[in-house]
């Protein structure tokens, strides 16, 4: 049977459709994991809160994220009069195709990347920096003023945080000594970087929701301010991609804390001789930071503008630049650089 | 002071005097008064010292005397390197003779910034008498550039109605023709590996080379001389320029280009002499007898002057390139002569223009009645600038009339046809201003000449019957000097005929 | 299969570098876009460097191209700060406004 | 892999990088107004580099693995660019403070465009090249725009800005395609591959020929020359006039002896490629700086001219590409810069009734009025026109000197014809301020630095006839290091 | 095609896909839903007014410092990047060559803080 197939098509074809075929095991799973992220997010805080949460269409109100996808898909797209068409409508566009993407080199398990390439760290830093775009186009596409704005504090908050993250991402790639995600993970089967980097863990996913632009940062979809921010003038199926754009890039920022500092796939406390897969260690570790997002939601006030930027500028970059030396001073001095030679 | 550098001597005792007077301060009148002294004392005393190089100079000798050479350009052999010989020696003394002259002369035409007025003249002097003992090619171009910024000065702070342009004119017409000169120069340095001037005189350079050369030289000295065409800046300068600064003109930078051709055009480069000589001859001749008829209708009277300069000047090229002995002496006597008489006639002019203010013939007429010893002074320049025997006028033309006249009988023909138009315009000039009758109202009350001008006036007159008496004063020591120019030249000219012949 | 050789990273560096040329000389708009014409001139600059770095494999082309970088960045920040400054000024950045001093 | 750092050679920029640095940190913690301390310790820490260069003696020493390389050459030019640095920051502290516009900032930025000159002179690898050009560069293109209220400085800025970096593309893709055809960007490297005794010596194919052409167009465009010289006026005349005066002299020579060393060095076996291309800059660059200025009524703008004419008559040595062309040209850089820094202290000394005035009229019968500031223009302007025997001639002199050894003679010509034009120009400043009557007389006091910048310069210029020696001897001993062959 | 292209295949097939994706997902929706736009709802939100003047005038000065500090320290980190990746190869000298480049950052950083760049309001 499969020798028939190979017979059938040239192997190159045949490669192509294992890609695509691999490539739409990525992405479905995603797109679910985001409708119940959705879904999970309101539960969450709903309990919380000593609330219910959704629980009406369909058993505890799991079909409510279908529900909601569907009703953004049916709704009209409204083109502003004043926007500019193109952008209007590509910004949303990319910032869905951009969460998507970034999954490409993700390693879900031993071996289980779709692109092992060996810049993977670069590759994720590029595709989260260009988020950026998306909402600046969307922001200045809409020619609306909250929209401007909005953008623009997005924009600023956005790359405040990246630089953060760039170098805790240096930090951690100074003890592992390549930029391949497998290395990476490979690189903490004696010790979970989370022990030795533990503040820059937390630096992390703190910059993780600011990037994200999460609560407490939520700052350019503050509906008081700004009333929602970039995507006020956006409706519908384009207004649902920002939405799935931004939830799909908050569980890359889940994946990406699990694979700098949770040790990827691999089991927790010693625990790999369960005939667990390493997938399920990982969607779990993923799961856990995920709640860690929405338990912040529910707990933290809004922060202020000024003081998130005072934040990033005059906090996070000192304190991950320091760590930065640090560890490369500790590293050397030590003797514990990987490849030395 | 037998070891004394008499040569720097010379030259930078009046740039020493322009220092000295840079330092006076005070009231303006003051100033202006101790300038005046200083600047008089300076340059009699230069003129005193230069008394010192004739009376040293051995004029049996055809070699450069008074050497003096020191080290100032490492790397090349450029050098300060000073030196005279029986020609450029008689221009050291036209000019340290001529500058106390011209100071004297600015005592009462000058008013306005003395001061700075002085320290010009005195940086022009160093640069005239720095030129004629440069014995290096570099330091020869250095001093006969320099010469442009005082005189620029001069005529532009001092001049007249239009003395902006004159200055203008001036400046650039001789940079551009000089420049070329430099870039001959460098070529020069390249072909012989010197800038040592007796040096490059013993050097042949090739044929092709010379005509080149000798081009870019003339286009340096024949504005400097002023050869027609390119003498239209004469007249702007001379007539805008102040009585000072037309005498030095006149007598001494005019004489830097015809000093050029002795020093550099026939010695270095004679085959592209030998080939240019009709050129010369063409133009000298066009300028003798153009300007001459242009100065017969010119109704300013510096500009009378200007144009018989140009004239003049043709004489002495003419005289220059006929390459006899008589020739050239009588070229260099002409310069000389023309040196003290064309001065005196512009001082002639200043005399009436400090008290009338107007250089305009028609203004004029009739003088002879009120000022009778101006007239007679007049008179007799008119008549050496004329060429009358017994001054010094006569000598010179006669002697370059004789020396063409072996060479070249066209020639002779025109240039003498020059000195009778010479003749008309001078005196129809004199007729016009001196005699008549005295009509105008403002004219009655002019006054004769003062003491001080009598005493600027006394030695030209001396000069100019002692060199029109004795000439030999002035031709023994320059003999052994134009001898040598002379033999150089044949011995080349022999050579190159015998080279064309060969070629043919 | 097409084989992507050194020429066509070279024709493409050579196409974006003109365009950044033009872009300078041609753009009668808004500063931002000259400077935008700037950074692609230098984008082709890197283009060439790593191709011909990763062509004679020879790493100090792309080293070359690292410094590129980054003062391509320092010099867009001053050129942002000065476009900031002349706005401020003139309350435009349009190119014909550049106009002030003749030339 | 990396040989031992030894970091003498670089000694003094380190010295200059950590001074910048540290005055950074001292203007920026002091609270009140540090323009003047800073300034002063900017001339001090210029100084200090000047005996730091000093020191390091004649040796040829190199850094960084052969990027970095001190010489003679090196020292000379530096030398100058420091002297100009200082000078151009001692005359700005008047003007800064009068126009209120004084920051630290301005004497740190100086300090950082000086040292990136110097990088740029004693860069041995297109990498060097680039980062030492950068760093004058775009610490010059801040100083450009200074003035930050002031629309027209900030235009200024822009504009220099915009076709800096224009000219920076075009010099980088000129070494991309040199890198890539001769596979380096060492200029030891390159010289070899073009030298005729190295065993298969690269036959200069049309990649290298256009990349060599690029790397020129790109340094006429920082040296501002024809036809890359239109940002020159509109930045001379935009810029505050210290910024000028700092413009006009510093990264001037800097870019030239930058030039000098690479047509010298890597591409010296290629000197009939590049002859012809250098000739024609120099004639057009003398001819459009002689034109261009006589019309101009903005003496900023005039100098701006002036300066392009000067760098034209630079190329003509550079083109001799000879020892005696580059010694041409140092010496006439060196006396460039006496001349600029006297020219910009009198422009500097411009102000009626407490304000900056730039026309060339405004100078009218300053004879009068300010007799000795007068005579020190003229003697710079004649200096500038090259009439002997001020120091300005003696710079023609030696480049004509060494364009006429290596055959150049139309360059020649055309050269010292373009200098009659020029002449003129400079001769109208001279008539302005010596023939015309006085029109409203400049403030009172001109200042210390004015008159000291002043008085030397023109004792420079004067006295640089009388005992050429030191300079020229030190020039020839600095121009015979880039011609090793010749010994 | 060299082999290590081919790692980046099938990001290449990725991209090509999200675009596909992005792209129905939008046009889909935009064939199903009812498309009946008017003025109204067509104009830029303003709180119920109607808009005034043009969103993309003039805007704070401090987005653009922040931009610029954005580009200085990203590029950095650009630096960075393989500086990590080889310290263990290039030793102590690489490890104070980035020492001295980061001391120099600090520097303008220190800078700007006292400046005041930094604050927000």
């Amino acid at each position: 049977m499969v020798d028939l197939l190979t017979g059938l098509l040239p192997p190159f074809v045949w490669r192509l459709l294992i890609i695509v075929l691999q490539i739409v095991a990525i992405v479905l799973p995603l797109l679910i994991a985001v409708a119940y992220l959705t879904y999970a997010e309101r539960k969450v805080i709903g309990a919380m809160q000593l609330r219910k949460g959704p629980n009406v269409v369909g058993p505890f109100g799991l079909l409510q994220p279908m529900a909601d996808g569907l009703k953004l898909f049916v709704k009209e797209t409204v083109l502003p009069t004043s926007a500019n068409r193109v952008v209007f409508v590509g910004a949303p566009m990319l910032t869905f195709f951009l969460a998507l993407v970034a999954w490409a080199v993700i390693p879900f398990d031993k071996g289980w990347v779709l692109a092992d390439i060996n810049v993977g760290v670069l590759y994720l830093f590029a595709i989260s920096s260009l988020g950026v775009y998306g909402i600046i186009m969307a922001g200045w596409a809409s020619n609306s003023k909250y929209a401007f704005l909005g953008g623009l504090r997005s924009a600023a908050q956005m790359v405040s945080y990246e630089v953060s993250i760039g170098f805790i991402l240096i930090s951690v790639l100074l003890t592992v000594g390549s930029l391949n995600l497998s290395d990476v993970v490979t690189a903490q089967s004696k010790m979970w970087f989370i022990v030795p980097h533990f503040p820059l863990f937390i630096l992390f996913i703190i910059s993780g929701l600011a990037e994200t632009n999460r609560a407490p940062f939520d700052l350019p979809e503050a509906e008081a301010e700004l009333v929602a921010g970039y995507n006020v003038e956006y409706s519908a199926m384009t207004f649902a991609l920002f939405f799935l754009g931004e939830y799909a890039n908050m569980l890359m920022m889940g994946a990406m804390t699990s694979i700098l500092f949770l040790g990827g796939w691999m089991a927790p406390f010693g625990l790999g001789w369960l005939p667990i897969p390493g997938l399920i260690w990982f969607v779990l570790k993923i799961c856990l930071v995920m709640f860690v997002f929405l338990w912040v939601r529910a707990t933290f006030p809004r922060y202020r503008y000024d003081q998130l930027m005072r934040l990033g500028w005059k906090v996070f970059l000192p304190f991950s630049l320091f760590w930065l030396v640090l560890t490369a001073s500790v590293l050397t001095a030590f003797g514990w650089l990987p490849n030395q030679g | 002071m037998n070891d004394w550098p008499l040569l720097s001597l010379t030259t930078f005792l009046p740039l020493a005097g322009a220092l000295f007077i840079l330092t006076i301060r005070g009231e303006t009148e003051v100033v202006a008064r101790n300038s005046r002294n200083v600047a008089l004392l300076t340059s009699i005393a230069t003129f005193v010292v230069s008394l010192f190089i004739l009376a040293k100079f051995n004029g049996a000798s055809p070699d450069f005397q008074l050497k003096e050479t020191a080290l100032w350009f490492p790397g090349t052999t450029i050098a300060y390197s000073m030196g005279v010989d029986g020609i450029s020696m008689w221009f050291v003394l036209l000019s340290t003779f001529l500058t106390p002259i011209c100071i004297l002369a600015a005592f009462g035409s000058v008013e306005k910034r003395v001061k700075e007025y002085m320290v010009a003249f005195m940086i022009l002097e160093t640069m005239m008498i720095g030129m004629f003992c440069a014995l290096d090619l570099v330091l020869f171009y250095i001093f006969f550039e320099a010469v442009l910024i005082p005189m620029f000065i001069i005529i532009g702070v001092w001049g007249g109605q239009r003395r902006v342009y004159a200055a203008f004119k001036f400046f650039l017409y001789t940079l551009l023709g000089s420049v070329l000169m430099l870039i001959a120069m460098l070529a020069m340095y390249f072909d012989a590996h010197t800038t040592d001037i007796p040096s490059l005189m013993a050097h042949s350079f090739p044929f092709k080379m010379q005509l080149w050369l000798w081009l870019a030289f003339f286009a340096s000295f024949a504005v400097k001389v002023p050869m027609w065409p390119v003498h239209t800046w004469l007249p702007d300068a001379h007539v805008e320029a102040p009585t000072g600064g037309s005498v030095i003109l006149a007598g001494v930078l005019l004489k830097m280009g015809a000093y050029g051709f002795i020093r550099f055009s026939i010695p270095m480069l004679p085959d592209a002499s030998v080939y240019f000589t009709p050129l010369i001859y063409t133009l000298s001749i066009v300028a003798v007898i153009y300007t001459s008829l242009v100065a017969l209708v010119q109704d300013d009277m510096k500009k009378l002057i200007a144009y018989s300069s140009v004239a003049h000047m043709g004489y002495v090229t003419i005289g220059i390139f006929s390459m006899t002995t008589q020739g050239v002496e009588g070229a260099v006597f002409q310069m000389l002569s023309h040196g003290i008489v064309a001065s005196a006639l512009f001082l002639c002019v200043g005399v009436i223009y400090d008290r009338m203010h107007t250089r305009e013939i028609a203004r004029y007429g009739g003088l002879a009645t009120r000022m009778p010893i101006y007239a007679v002074v007049f008179m007799l320049f008119t008549m050496a600038s004329v060429g009358l025997p017994g001054t010094a006028g006569f000598v010179g033309e006669f002697l370059v009339l004789m020396g063409v006249f072996q060479v070249n009988t066209w020639v002779a023909f025109f240039a003498a046809t020059g000195l009778v138009l010479g003749c008309t315009y001078m005196l129809y000039l004199y007729r016009r201003v001196v005699f008549g009758r005295l009509t105008r109202e403002d004219l009655k009350g002019i006054l004769d000449m003062t003491p001080r001008e009598i005493a600027v006036f006394a030695p030209l007159i001396v000069l100019t019957i002692w060199m029109g008496v004795a000439p030999g004063t002035f031709l023994e020591p320059m003999h052994a000097s134009v001898t040598k120019l002379i033999s150089n030249y044949e011995l080349a000219r022999a050579a190159h005929d015998g080279l064309s012949l060969a070629a043919r | 299969m097409f084989e992507i050789g050194l020429s066509h990273y070279l024709a493409v560096a050579a196409i974006l570098f003109t365009l950044g040329v033009m872009g300078i000389f041609l753009n009668r708009k808004n500063v931002i876009i000259i400077m935008m014409s700037v950074e692609l001139m230098l984008l082709a600059v890197n283009i060439n460097f790593v191709a011909f770095s990763s062509y004679l494999n020879d790493l100090v082309g792309q080293v070359f191209t690292m410094f590129v970088l980054t003062v391509a960045a320092a010099e867009a920040a001053i050129g942002l700060a000065i476009v900031v400054v002349f706005f401020r000024n003139r309350g435009t950045i349009a190119v014909e406004e550049i106009s002030q001093l003749k030339g | 892999m990396i040989k031992t750092l030894d970091l003498v050679p670089v000694l003094p920029e380190i010295f200059m990088a950590v001074a910048g640095l540290a005055l950074l940190m001292l203007g920026v913690f002091r609270k009140e107004d540090s323009t003047k301390s800073v300034s002063v310790l900017v001339i001090l820490a210029l100084g200090a580099a000047m005996v730091l260069v000093s020191s390091l003696g004649g040796e040829r020493l190199t850094a960084f693995n052969g990027l970095f390389v001190a010489d003679r050459f090196a020292g000379f030019a530096k030398g100058l660019v420091l002297v100009a640095s200082a000078i151009a920051t001692a005359m700005s502290l008047p003007y800064l403070e009068r126009e209120k516009i004084g920051r630290f900032e301005y004497p740190v930025l100086v300090l950082f465009a000086t040292l990136g000159m110097m990088m740029m002179i004693s860069a041995n690898d297109f990498i060097a090249l680039y980062l030492g050009l950068e760093l004058q560069s775009l610490a010059l293109y801040v100083l450009a725009a200074y003035n930050r209220d002031n629309a027209r400085a900030t235009e200024a800025g822009l504009k220099y800005f915009v076709l800096g970096s224009l000219a920076s593309g075009l010099l980088l893709y000129g070494i991309s395609l040199l890198y890539g055809f001769a596979g380096t960007t060492s200029f030891e490297g390159l010289a070899n591959l073009f030298a005729g005794g190295h065993d298969h010596p690269i036959k200069p194919n049309m990649g290298i020929i256009a990349g060599l052409v690029f790397v020129l167009a790109g340094l006429s465009f920082k040296v501002s020359a024809v036809p890359f010289h239109m940002w020159a006026p509109d930045v001379y005349e935009g810029a505050p006039t210290p910024v000028t005066s700092f413009f006009a002299v510093a990264p001037k020579i800097a870019a030239l002896c930058l030039l000098v060393r690479v047509m010298t060095g890597p591409f010296a076996d290629l000197v009939e490629q590049w002859r012809q291309v250098v000739t024609f800059i120099a004639i057009g660059s003398m001819f459009v700086g002689s034109f261009a200025a006589v019309v101009q009524t903005n003496i900023k703008r005039l100098m701006a001219y002036s300066s392009i004419g000067h760098v034209g008559f630079v190329l003509v040595g550079i083109a001799a590409g000879s020892t005696l062309g580059i010694q041409g040209v140092l010496i006439y850089l060196a006396i460039y810069l006496f001349m600029n820094v006297g020219a910009f202290a009198v422009i500097l000394s411009m102000r009626q009734k407490g304000r900056m005035v730039e026309g060339i009229d405004d100078l009218a019968g300053l004879s009068k009025t300010h007799p000795m500031m007068a005579f020190v223009m003229a003697v710079l302007m004649f200096s500038m026109a090259g009439v002997p025997p001020l120091a300005g001639f003696w710079g023609k002199f030696y480049v004509f000197m060494a364009a006429i050894e290596s055959g150049l003679y139309t360059l020649s010509i055309l050269g010292v014809l373009s200098s009659v034009v020029s002449t003129y120009y400079y001769l109208r400043i001279v008539k302005v301020m010596y023939f015309d009557e006085p029109v409203e007389a400049f403030d009172k006091p001109v200042g210390t630095s004015m008159t000291l910048v002043m008085a030397v310069s023109t004792i420079v210029i004067l006295a640089f006839t009388l005992i050429p020696a030191p300079l020229v001897t030190s020039a020839k001993a600095a121009a015979q290091v880039l011609f090793p062959a010749a010994g | 095609m060299e082999a290590w292209l081919l790692e980046y295949l099938p990001i290449l097939i990725f991209l090509g896909i999200a675009i596909v994706i992005s792209a129905i997902c939008v046009g889909a929706s935009w064939i199903v839903a009812r498309q009946k736009p008017d003025t109204e709802k067509a104009t830029a939100y303003e709180c119920g007014f109607d808009a005034f003047g043009d969103a993309r005038s003039k805007f704070e000065v401090r987005f653009y410092l922040v931009a610029i500090l954005f580009i200085i320290f990203d590029l950095e980190v650009a630096f960075l990047f393989p500086w990590a990746v080889a310290l263990g190869k290039i030793g102590m000298f690489g490890f104070w060559s980035m020492m001295v480049f980061l001391g120099v950052l600090t520097i303008g950083f220190i800078y700007e803080w006292r400046k005041g760049a930094l604050e927000w309001e």
